[in-house]
């Protein structure tokens, strides 16, 4: 089973969502992140003055999926948050050695 | 001429009652050209009552001036510092307000609004300690004595409520609690006596209607000395510190424009037409003020903020404090707009090129803007700009010269017994809190709470 | 009879001072039947004298009109918007609060309110640009002219600040700005005029206390237009785009509630009877409008919330706004109810069913409750029902057919000119942000702040 | 006696303009040694006539009662609950004003303000039901009978409002309409009418200036009833539930404080000395309660913390509401010190060792407050400490000793009516949500909503 | 050493950590999250329109701890954290390959 | 590729940020998050009643790094996280198997 985290842009969320659905997911876990990356940060006012951000707003989705799955649940996810321009985000893909469904006890692919 | 023979009526009913000028509108008396008509009249006016629309709107104008400190200042310091220290702010402001009631109760009213004899010029009397002998029909000119002393009271508090945005997320609680009493002690209740109560300031013709001097000046200077001595916020400027919630901020400075009605139309004392007149040029300059600072900004950094535009208006609404009485609706429009622009620079270019950290700008806002609201007061008033005219005796020159003077006087005195206050309280509990906590955040260190659970 | 006597007695005052019927209480000196008596004994009246009650509580009103407004609707709508547009809303009610103030000194308060001349039925004349001839002294029946010209300025300020809601989350503010200047100086001001500066509505009948038209009718029709012109928000109706901060709207309908105490009672133009009866049906429309939405929302939807229980007592307030000089008690509750049920399906079915993207529902709320109002405003108002009486020599068919006449001229009228303004402002400035401003948000693309940093 | 005079002479006009002893002051007429001039007066005053002023006042006092439940109370609660149950709090807060409005312009008023008769002393008569007879020129001493009616009604929607706080975060909504409609009916207006509209309590010599027992002990008492019936919220007390938004509670509590200038100063009922002092002596006792618990948590448990602070400031704003017409500056320092200090051991030892749970502390901070107040009313009011005096006939003992009378009866039958109400309802639909929504929180499993989406 | 990241109902939090804290466990690290799986979201309500939220907050519970622990831990989270009821969240466990404390530099179990 | 986990004081997030940034690491992810450790908490206040907090205030780091940078982006981040006091953090290192720039479409290290 892998660990795919993926890193969108914030108003990409329900298009990405609704491609998994399409394609059968049905469990992921997303979070608010900061990231800093290629991506310009832009400058806000405070009385007058302007300072630099840096981290700009971005989602990390996380979900567990088979190993046959992988493939398929990147691609899906980079098509539907791909914008084409820079701080689109980036999927990483980890390895998963157990797990467990903490309503049932199921372990393995029965978890998803 | 009509309009003064009005103010210096009421003006005489003021003194007549509390055998004594008291209160901003008192000085009237003594700087229009209708006064000598006063006095005459005064032989056959009847004695002073009570009247209930005056007393009205007296009242209401003391839960508004109240109201700007709890919660509007509150608020509008709050949302600017960081989440951690937030709550630190409206202890500030709450405690402030409690203990400067009771001081006031005790001696704070007595000194700043009887006859001191001797010292007169310097500091009032004892004889109202404890606010003994104010009973139910005690009078003030034509509202009750108790309504006058808690709408001064009113002033008294937000003064050095004030002064908490220049040094906001570093300083003690107990060394703030301690500071906050003796400054009103010895800094706010003298300089009050000096403009409103009877002294040399007021006998000298400064026009301060209702308070650019004894209020905004004073705690300007009062924060720009605490900023000094209490030292940068580790990690000014180079860390950004923005606001942590700006929508609490701008609640707060809804909440002080529309306090400020009760602030500037109350220091007529009384629900007549220089009530009237003081809200419609404290609305104008607000507005101006707001713009100004709005479209500099816009020039120079491209975009207008939100912060910038309320910010403008409190500019603004300082500015126009002394000189709501004084000024005519144009040179409002006008003194709003300069008090705008020159607030602009005094919270950003001054501020970096000087490198004190006044956190929330209490110097940069106060300070600026009352100094500039001082000055103007004295250029505004003249008749043919359309302003009631100068104190007696004076031309723009001599009446500017005398503004001028009130502001290096308070400026002067203030900053030297603050001074001297910050570093006996800093041997006694010290004035800054460690670094540590500093960096935890005084909600939690200093009060034991988080101000959000979300 | 007593009443109508002392409220002719009232506007008397007003006209002699002013030289002109002025204000939302002039109208009772044509409607009610002791009009007759008013004008014999005009002649044996003293001249109008200050009444410092009455100032009191203007000043008052003043106050809490501008509060709905600074922060109470920057609350309310800023609460509903999402998280990144927060500011923008902030700062239009601000820029507008400040712009207005500035326009109406320089020549609105004198379109609206002084004799047009030959063209008084449609508009002012320019006696008053500059608020010239405005002293301390000058009075508008038993006020200072400055109260009443800063009291109606404040309606001024709030009517444009509404429209906001209509076009949230996507208009440019340079756009915002000179829309809203233009607005005001070719719709508001006029339209004010039409109904209580002397204008044709006036003289025809219309009952508008305290502005169902004039305010609510007007701001919810250039509602409507702005958001049609401007186009859907990117992604509604299909993305959920829920309130950000339902506690600040929760804050601000609390403050509109409180506030519009002013705005109607203030409406008066005095502390009497009038403006007593003004608040007492104001509070009671106000309640059964909120339990009229919630009901009917629970049973629709199978929950009561909050949302919708404060909404339903905004449409109460706009309802209640033209009837209450003129309805009883019990004409109160009734109307609120019928309000609050017609207003729930005016923000959903109707707005679902057009398909337009009013963000806040300012049509929906404003302009069908403000019809609601004028409409039963002609109903309530008959003795029969435990109102004052219609207009002199109309029965209540005859009323309704003034009213639903006035709502269509104001509405017209407001819809071309805001169209064609809209069009105009398009082609100088462009309207609408880009989609990358909108997708980041209007603080920062805009104003380049955030809200929070929590 | 010049005061007695006065506030005779005041009472004397509200007395013969209602033909019946209603509200707060009434009372003072049989209570001071003038009341023999009074009726002697009487004879050849002229009939009462509308004050301006003192409708100014009223107006205004109302408009701030008001904005002490919205947003004020709401605010207060809200922002101390978690955040999943936030808007149930604002939204109970909303509906039970829009209910008790309805209610009083029905019945209410009539049964509270009404003579009754030969069960007078119980209850009044139902001659005003519907508001019959309530015109615009009907008048309540020297006020407009509509602006007296709409402030009282403005005490008794926050009375119920506060019960809230001890049952917050786990009453079914449909629970709590119906339970708030029948308390106010059942208890409220009963306890109104025995102490301020002419029943036993008011004869027997209780001073309640501005509602110590009938608002704050009678809300305390409700609260802890329903807390018992209602039983503990999951999790308490061992799990932590720190308050969600304390800047919310501590704006809360800054319009709580300015707005009960309103609360207790407008129960003077006009623009007078009474007023006056009772808006001296509310900020002084807020003062020294505030600083009290601030001193005692500081020894305690080491840090003054924000929410201790305004807890103490709304202890104190709590005690000195029956005192405010009757002590003067000095008895109301102590009254308040004493006040923040014993509510300070009401909200936290005897909770934790009674073991109920009170959510919010309404019976911790406003049955105990109450209490305290009602009883150092009779010992402050006494001359020899600054204060009016006591009842005809009575000495300090005597006062004490009708105080605690009233607290044990209001108390007593608070407690054995809302008990039963609460069984009833609870048969008839229920009182408590399931575990599910209690744990998912009221705001989504009951109004389909969530605070925020930052 | 082994990653666990466990999904689990927000209001479980306080009784999984007193379980941890009572086989031994000293460490770990929890964010708010939103979660997508089979319990359905609930609809809200705004101005009387109703719409669909999918997205439940959830807590994530991430700790790190040696092999022979891991059966240990991933049961009294389970444990802790079941209700029985759809939506009890999941567990998954992730290989680390290597620790380090910042304020010691020590590496490898001494770590945690 | 590895994926690196840091846990570390908030205060310390510019510093560790422009660390990183010196060594030319142009890429990471942050998220608040609240701690549990050797750290004691501290107790609140409310109503005059105390109540002990567990969870500290903690910022976590993630940024995925080629296997031969590992060691200096580990060193790194833990010189400029560092106080020498308690909680002061931790820093895992966890295998990543593959990763895809969403913009692009790039796998492996031309990612970073
Ligand atoms: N090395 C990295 N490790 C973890 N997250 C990264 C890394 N590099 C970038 N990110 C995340 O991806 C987001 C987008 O990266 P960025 O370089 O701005 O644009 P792009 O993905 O188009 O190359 C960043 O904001 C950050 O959250
Ligand atoms: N494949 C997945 N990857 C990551 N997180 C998941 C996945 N499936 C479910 N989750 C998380 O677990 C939570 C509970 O899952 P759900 O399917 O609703 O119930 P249950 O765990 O009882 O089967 C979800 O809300 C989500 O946060
Ligand atoms: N076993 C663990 N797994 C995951 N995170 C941990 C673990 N132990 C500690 N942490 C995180 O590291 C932070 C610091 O740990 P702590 O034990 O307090 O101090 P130190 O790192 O100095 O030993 C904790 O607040 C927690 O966020």
């Amino acid at each position: 089973m892998k660990w795919i985290t993926a890193i969108i842009k914030p108003f990409k969320q329900d298009e990405v969502r609704e491609a998994l659905t399409a394609i059968g997911i049905t469990g992921m876990t997303v979070s608010e992140v900061r990231g800093f990356g290629r991506q310009k940060g832009h400058s806000e006012l405070y009385r007058g003055a302007e300072y630099q951000v840096d981290f700009l707003p971005k989602l990390k989705i996380e979900l567990a999926t088979t190993e046959d799955r992988v493939n398929q649940v990147v691609e899906t996810i980079r098509t539907a948050a791909m914008t084409g321009k820079i701080g689109d985000g980036k999927i990483f893909v980890l390895p998963i050695e157990h797990a467990v469904r903490i309503r049932t006890g199921e372990t393995g692919p029965n978890v998803l | 001429m009509k309009i003064s023979e009005n103010r210096c009526g009421l003006v005489l009913h003021r003194a007549t009652a509390s055998n004594k000028m008291a209160g901003p509108l008192a000085l009237a008396a003594l700087l229009l050209p209708g006064v000598g008509w006063a006095e005459e009249a005064a032989a056959v006016l009847p004695p002073p009552v009570l009247n209930t629309g005056d007393t009205a709107w007296m009242l209401t104008s003391t839960a508004l001036v109240l109201f700007m400190t709890l919660p509007g200042l509150a608020l509008f310091y709050g949302g600017m510092v960081r989440t951690k220290n937030t709550l630190s702010i409206f202890t500030q402001c709450f405690s402030i307000t409690a203990v400067v009631t009771v001081l006031w109760s005790l001696f704070g009213y007595s000194l700043a609004f009887t006859d001191g004899g001797a010292a007169n010029s310097l500091i009032g009397g004892t004889s109202k300690a404890f606010l003994a002998g104010i009973k139910l029909d005690s009078l003030n000119g034509t509202i009750p004595e108790t309504v006058f002393l808690t709408f001064q009271l009113t002033f008294a508090i937000i003064t050095p409520a004030l002064i908490v945005g220049a040094f906001a997320e570093r300083m003690k609680f107990s060394a703030m609690l301690l500071f906050m009493a003796a400054w009103v002690t010895l800094v706010y209740f003298p300089i009050c006596h000096w403009v409103w109560g009877g002294g040399w300031m007021m006998t000298k013709g400064v026009l301060d209607f209702a308070g650019g001097t004894v209020v905004h000046v004073n705690a300007g200077i009062a924060g720009l000395v605490t900023a000094l001595v209490l030292g940068k916020r580790k990690g000014f400027p180079y860390t950004a510190m923005p606001p942590h919630n700006l929508p609490l901020t701008l609640i707060g400075a809804g909440m002080l424009w529309v306090g400020w009605f009760g602030f500037n139309a109350g220091s007529a004392v009384g629900a007549n037409g220089a009530a009237g007149m003081a809200m419609l040029v404290t609305q104008l300059a607000t507005a101006t003020a707001a713009l100004g600072w709005m479209f500099i900004e816009w020039m120079v950094h491209g975009k207008p903020s939100a912060l910038g535009l309320v910010t403008g208006a409190v500019a603004g609404l300082v500015a126009i404090t002394p000189a709501s009485g004084f000024v005519g609706p144009m040179g409002a429009l006008a003194l709003g707009a300069v008090a705008g622009i020159v607030c602009f620079f005094g919270a950003t270019s001054l501020k970096r090129s000087m490198g004190y950290d006044d956190s929330l700008d209490a110097f940069g806002v106060h300070g600026i803007g009352g100094i500039v609201g001082a000055l103007l007061t004295g250029v505004f008033a003249s008749p043919d700009l359309g302003g009631v005219g100068f104190f007696k005796g004076l031309d723009m020159a001599g009446q500017v010269w005398v503004q001028g003077v009130s502001v290096l006087s308070t400026g002067l005195y203030c900053a030297v017994v603050s001074w001297i206050l910050l570093k006996v309280i800093d041997l006694l509990v010290g004035l800054r809190v460690d670094a540590e906590s500093e960096s935890t955040g005084l909600d939690i260190a200093l009060h034991g709470e988080r101000g959000y659970n979300l």
